[in-house]
């Protein structure tokens, strides 16, 4: 496999097979669409606030199909970023339940109308809780890469995202030393999601690095900064990247240059940015160049689940608000479901 | 008048302009933003930080060091607990080095519920930074003390940590709460100090000459007089004590609200007098309310003034719970509110001892 | 008879072959060492950590979430402080994940003064782990309940803190305190889980074939039986408490001393039966006084039993001061000794309602 | 000047002038004296705990001969690590008040009898207070170093000093992130006295760094590691290193190889390690093969300075200790004495 500092180096400009492009982007655009409709929810007052991912969906669909999806440490454990819904939708969750945690209803199974939108929950498919503080995934993300490794015979590895600004944490370096420990490696996949950004801050001014992915290399750790806006050169790369990882259970620091695509959140407007790459585009472009779609068909499609999720969010504000009196609900755990119950083996 | 994000703004450059403030910084708080309340536009001495909270706070304790002044700020007070170690040591330089070292640092951050922030900005910050000994730490509840505090925070000579209630930053100062010297007109001043919205590149505020107003730390203001009973309170739950005192006024019942405006060093003197007059008290935030600040209070109340009480002194706090939930109906169940405070001072008033 | 650093070994030895425990680990816990206390010597599953708090936090957090059983250990309390945003997180796992997760870790760390361990070696942790909601805090003050509440914490669903006290380390058991199947003869324990000195890489321990014993979190023990007046402690504070409970049985003054074990949940009906008993009381504890967690027990307790008390309750904790100095003078006017509780002990019990 | 990640290059096997050796060496063996006066003292009981620096003394005696010594932000900033006896000898202090320090007197000026030996603070030498916490200090250097940098025509520097295990805390991480921002390099001079030990903790087994100097790379920093067990070489190294971050005020990461010579601490033993190279063995061996010295001159002004400080240590003995009452003083500052009184310009 190539690995460098350099965007996508010639060879991975190959093609995805027609059905999987089509996949991806069928993908890319319900995960879009899904974000738009959140969007217009919290414009509507259906929700307090708006943060996700529109302009990362051509990185984070490939992620979603290539994870090895299932509950404990054979599987693969997701540390995600509040941008990941595209990986979300990719793996099969459904984008109504991200319509209800946007309207904080009693029904939003990622956290009975606690937290904010596009921060999930799955255990199933070993899905941590997202959580607002940035970066604190990544202190996290060692452990259970430990349970992966430990697992016999496991081909399960841990994949951590956050953003470029809040590599600036200890938490990142914390991520860097603990899973690259000679003689302990651990089977994790670093994603940095760059957008150049954090809220009004721009990357320039606040790194010396001129690659994030660059910070791996003292700890002899595979690198590589990739260009997150072409679902194909990102699906071959990032196949590439976790097949290290599975099979030869070390780490990988991985940077994905990608867009911004509406703003930070609902608080700096949620406005789309005519700048910014926009990878649904150039997606869409490529299936009429090769003769996958009509520019009709594309536009259809997008309408027709534009509509569906607009019914979906109608159908939500019926759905019935958490009491109060709930707020003392799961304070504490009354059984082990992560393990086995009472810890006795 | 000001609201209290304008009050900010205006002692901030006072700060810099007069009281030899060198530094003021954190996330997103330097230009083009100017702080996500918008509390740090157009200041000269405003930069960005890397996302990185330990280097805010050990930035500013390495420039309050070598003898500059530095404000710094994080972003929401949710986002401090990974730095506790640093805020200890922090307040622990002077006391550790004998006297040799003073550290002369302001730690700003917004605090509290009341903006709908779910779990991770809705935390409340006072029972833990009363918890640090060597520092000092304020609360205003309107723009006039916003402004009073902060001047007194850049000058003093230790950390002083300058708690923002965020549901009033954006409240308006009522009468009497002018800062000396701001124009009296909303408009105006809003031309003159808050940034246009879209490209800012070019603009410049025009900062008016509003004069010194050193509101002393350790200091309470009584925000509402009364007989029958006394409200320690601070932030923004002054607003919520003096709205639920005003519907009790109508039942004949005459609430006394102490806004306490610094949590440490507090005006013990101040409740004290109170309750000797009322003979009853609550105790009223919004921290969760295992090892709450009020908690403290409450002690030593009953350690000094058992045999004034009429009625066993109150709490009213935050649920004890790991956050602030964001459904209305949780954030509502979650910290006080009027109606909860009502029922609270009713029972104590109804007390018959 | 064990003393309470070979009864947490033996318990975490158990932990490892019976309860599941897949990790101990932290910073110098594994071998060669075994801790800096000698408290993970020997066992099969201990290993060295990075020296990063923040990282031992987050690897028994992600191992919890994958369902392992670990116990991670941070070497002193005092550098805890900059993980607190980690702990409110895994306080946090399962409400606000809804119940989807729970995080079962656990998390052991010396506390306390009482070595002369200066600035940085000596903090309390009680009164920061009583505000962690989500989190189980127990305490123990003898080596039967180390083991004991240590193989609850081991199999409890949820994330526990395990605070051993310094002092106590290396006290024994005394009679009634053994730990079930623990050998009778100190020296043949030694012998057979003491790693030596010297080499140890070829040393094995033998371990005795010690029994299941569950002290159930959120039970607090009577450590003294007593009429007139009522210790609410935990700790190395319980025997300090017994100490000034015997001396002043000679005056005839019948000292109840509650041991409290558990700090959250904390056994309030034991505290009820025991005030309502002797109409006085005193919390007892060594973290720093403002915002104490035995605040929020008399606060409480004046809400629940004002009428019932014939004195003022009172609290005796430590100086609300950046640190413990080192020298002996400093550390003991720093937190409460025998005396120093003697005299308030005094003064509540001659206090005339 | 050199900047490489190997050991010493060879042009660096410069000789030290023999005046400028001489002192370095009376300088190394009053510190290493000293280190063992306050170890006899700990298994005396004339203290309760020891921690110190012997075997760092090549290193940290130039260290404190090149620094710009003086208050406020046109002098170096030393944020020093706990084994830093040398550097403070090297700078002038007085060794009568680590035996203070150590038997925790009323008289300890660093501390006043509230801190452990070695935990210095010297405001009118820019030393700011040493403290327990691994790592806070790299923390902290960057807002010294900011101050330096925008002290009108200054040359002042800070410099952070911290041991290898401590490199895996974030805030080493932060210091990097902080000191190397493009278009904002901070004058820093990190170093990393390498040991090879955190307490019983080997270097092997938890890093996956070969070199810890290799982390500053990412960040465009200029690096070194060097052997801090010959002062020439050393003083060399070190100076070229101080000269850079002074002209071009920019960050520096020095990591310099160092012994451990009485183990971690008192808790460890504090015995004498053969193991260890002797920096200080391997020092006189050079004076007496360049006829600087003889053995006998070692040998006396060695048993010379040993006298004197048993002597200061009886005395030290007699000094009043700190009152019960005293824990309250110096809780808050009353005068701002850092820098402006209040803060008005
Ligand atoms: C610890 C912490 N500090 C500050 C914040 C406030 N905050 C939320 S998002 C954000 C910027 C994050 O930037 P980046 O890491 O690049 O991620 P992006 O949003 O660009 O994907 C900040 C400062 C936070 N959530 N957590
Ligand atoms: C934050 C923190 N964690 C743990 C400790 C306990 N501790 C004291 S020294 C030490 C090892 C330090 O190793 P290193 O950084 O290599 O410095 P050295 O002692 O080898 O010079 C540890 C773990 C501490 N003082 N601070
Ligand atoms: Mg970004
Ligand atoms: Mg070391």
């Amino acid at each position: 496999m190539t690995v460098s500092s350099t965007l996508t180096s010639p060879k991975e400009n190959r093609q995805l097979a027609p059905e999987l492009l089509l996949q991806v982007h069928e993908l890319m655009v319900k995960a879009r669409v899904l974000e738009e409709r959140l969007i217009t929810m919290y414009k509507q007052g259906d929700g307090f606030f708006w943060i996700g991912g529109p302009g990362e969906e051509a990185f984070n669909v490939p992620l979603g199909l290539l994870v090895h999806k299932g509950q404990g440490p054979e599987f693969d454990y997701l540390h995600l970023h509040y941008r990941s819904s595209a990986t979300m939708l990719a793996m099969g969750a459904d984008p109504v339940d991200s319509l209800r945690q946007m309207k904080n209803t009693a029904t939003d199974p990622y956290s009975g109308g606690r937290n904010f939108v596009n921060h999930y929950s799955i255990r199933k498919w070993n899905v941590v809780p997202v959580s607002s503080p940035i970066e604190v995934q990544f202190s996290m993300a060692p452990g259970t890469a430990l349970a992966n490794k430990r697992f016999p015979g496991g081909k399960g590895i841990t994949i951590v995202q956050g953003g470029d600004a809040g590599t600036a944490e200890g938490d990142f370096a914390t991520c860097l030393v603990w899973s690259s420990r000679k003689g302990a490696e651990l089977p994790v996949l670093m994603v940095v999601t760059n957008n150049q950004w954090g809220i009004s801050t721009a990357y320039d001014g606040q790194h010396g690095e001129t690659r994030v992915s660059d910070r791996g290399k003292a700890f002899g750790m595979m690198t590589q900064t990739i260009d997150g806006n072409d679902p194909e050169s990102a699906y071959f790369s990032l196949k590439a990247a976790m097949d290290y990882v599975r099979t030869e259970r070390r780490p990988f620091l991985l940077e994905v240059m990608v867009s911004r695509l509406y703003g930070h959140s609902s608080a700096s407007g949620a406005n789309y940015v005519r700048e910014e790459d926009d990878c649904l585009a150039k997606t869409e472009q490529k299936l009429v160049e090769r003769k996958l779609k009509t520019r009709q068909e594309l536009d259809d499609f997008r309408a027709k689940y534009t509509q569906e999720l607009l019914a979906a969010s109608k159908r939500v504000r019926e759905e019935p608000m958490p009491k109060g009196d709930d707020i003392y609900r799961h304070v504490f755990a009354t059984k082990n479901v992560v393990g086995p119950q009472d810890g006795r083996s | 008048m000001a609201t209290m994000v304008q009050a900010i703004r205006l002692a901030l450059h006072v700060g810099e302009e007069r009281l030899g403030v060198t530094d003021i910084f954190g996330e997103d708080v330097g230009p083009p933003l100017g702080g996500v309340f918008t509390q740090t536009q157009g200041l000269k001495t405003a930069w960005n930080t890397p996302l990185d909270e330990r280097g805010v706070v050990g930035m500013a304790m390495g420039l309050a060091l070598a003898g500059q002044r530095p404000v710094g700020e994080i972003q929401f007070c949710d986002y401090a607990f990974n730095t506790i170690d640093l805020l200890k040591l922090a307040g622990g330089v002077c006391w550790s080095s004998y006297g040799d070292f003073n550290c002369p640092m302001v730690l700003m951050t917004p605090v509290g519920a009341g903006i709908r922030g779910s779990i991770y900005h809705s935390h409340s910050f006072d029972a833990q930074a009363s918890r640090l000994p060597g520092w000092k730490i304020v609360m205003p509840s309107n723009p006039k003390d916003a402004y009073g505090l902060l001047l007194s925070a850049i000058v003093d000579p230790n950390p002083v940590m300058y708690l923002a209630p965020k549901a009033l930053l954006r409240v308006k100062a009522r009468p009497g709460e002018e800062i000396p010297g701001e124009p009296g007109d909303d408009k105006a001043l809003s031309k003159m100090i808050d940034a246009p919205l879209g490209d800012r590149s070019a603009w410049r505020p025009d900062w008016p000459k509003v004069e010194d107003l050193f509101v002393e730390i350790g200091k309470a203001r009584v925000a509402r007089v009364g007989r029958h009973v006394t409200v320690v309170t601070y932030g923004r739950d002054v607003n919520v004590a003096v709205a639920a005192a005003d519907d009790l006024a109508k039942d004949g019942v005459d609430v006394e609200v102490i806004d306490l405006r610094s949590i440490h060093p507090y005006d013990w003197d101040a409740i004290k007098a109170s309750v000797k007059k009322t003979n009853r008290v609550l105790f009223l935030n919004e921290d969760t309310e295992v090892t709450n600040f009020g908690e403290h209070l409450l002690r030593r109340t009953v350690e000094e003034l058992f045999y004034e009480l009429h009625a066993p002194p109150r709490l009213h706090a935050g649920a004890h719970i790991p956050g602030i939930g964001l459904a209305d109906n949780l954030e509502h169940a979650s910290v006080p509110q009027k109606d909860s405070v009502l029922a609270v001072l009713r029972e104590i008033v109804a007390h018959v001892p």
